[in-house]
């Protein structure tokens, strides 16, 4: 069970930006600089025009993923901690996705990480967006088709 | 022995299915665990053997692994 | 007089985090990812544990400079906006400080732009900290003492 | 003519003052201003002259104008 003082979470319901920073801010007067960066869903993408995005993952891989992720980034870069939350859940335009909220005594570092964390998450957390395209009367697919057979 | 199949996004459409339970010997390679369902090696491809990802398609697997065959990850 | 609705603001009051980016992500359903920076109060320094931080301003000064810093901001990056709040006041080790947020379609601008933005605002707007040290009986600059002479 | 001679952080501190007017000659310099008031020229001090930073302290300054002589920006 996933709760919200836990640092890496996978979680369907919508989060609060300032609750989550918040919730890094207080546990150190270190902290001199939090880069964050929100995900949002677009209106549009290379498929045309994005009415909402379902996002699937595969579920327990994906928590030990993020969870490695984090643990990779307090190891790596000079920070005092590191948040990391995902939605998977079907989302509309404009709503948000996924938040890095990363702390640090100095910003070059918290930024450094933050972008390193978000940047990673895409490559190693199994986790998969379908675009769902207003304008195409079928599902597409974010990813270049897979060639099968 | 048999081996439990998990298909993810594009490949469980295209698959028709999220999960299946296949059966052979032993110490299977994942490629071969691929040719019985029928899936081309692929770069496109991304394989996990019990939540680990596996970039040797030649890895074996075992009487209750759990093996996972997923396209590239699009989260974030 | 400035409003919550401008997006560059120096201010006396706290400012919510997730009020400021709030307002930024309904303008446009373009925005892909919103980078943040916040600058919090630390509780030491290069001069030793600091209780507090008193902020002072060349007010006409500054509000053009940080005006000026977001236009060249939106021209030099391909973002969508971009928010510069800072606080004049005295804040305790803990209290924000200065938040810049830029939303853009794609994270990698976003992400060039937040940071140039706060490491060219340090350089560019006549802002000046106090630190108040609680382990040394005396008020101590953070700046080095400038010869006079 | 006058000027306005405003003072910021550790300078204000050492002038005593935040704000002063001095009296001179139309077009003096910025360098002249700061003779006057014994400030010697340096690196560690940045001048505005009407709200404008200016790096010539051979910049001319006219009636009515405010010459602002500030030590290191440090916010953020």
């Amino acid at each position: 069970m996933q709760r919200s003082t836990d640092h890496v979470r996978i979680q369907e319901e919508d989060f609060s930006m300032e609750a989550e920073v918040n919730a890094i801010r207080v546990t150190s007067q270190r902290i001199g600089g939090i880069a964050t960066f929100l995900g949002c869903a677009r209106d549009f993408s290379d498929n045309g025009v994005v009415s909402a995005i379902h996002f699937e993952q595969y579920a327990s891989m994906a928590e030990t993923a993020m969870q490695d992720l984090r643990k990779q980034a307090l190891q790596k870069f000079d920070i005092i901690e590191v948040r990391i939350i995902h939605r998977v859940t079907t989302v509309v335009a404009g709503e948000q996705i996924v938040l890095i909220v990363v702390a640090a005594e100095h910003r070059a570092s918290a930024f450094d990480a933050c972008r390193w964390v978000i940047d990673t998450l895409k490559q190693y957390v199994p986790i998969w967006k379908k675009e769902v395209c207003s304008d195409i009367p079928k599902l597409c697919f974010d990813a270049t088709p897979t060639p099968l057979h | 022995m048999s081996i439990q199949v998990l298909f993810f996004g594009v490949i469980a459409e295209q698959q028709k299915t999220k999960a299946l339970t296949i059966h052979g010997e032993d110490g299977m390679t994942v490629a071969k665990v691929m040719a019985k369902l029928g899936i081309s090696p692929s770069k496109a491809l991304l394989i996990a053997v019990n939540e680990q990802q596996q970039h040797d398609i030649e890895f074996p697997v075992h009487d209750g692994d759990e093996v996972a065959i997923m396209p590239p990850f699009s989260g974030g």
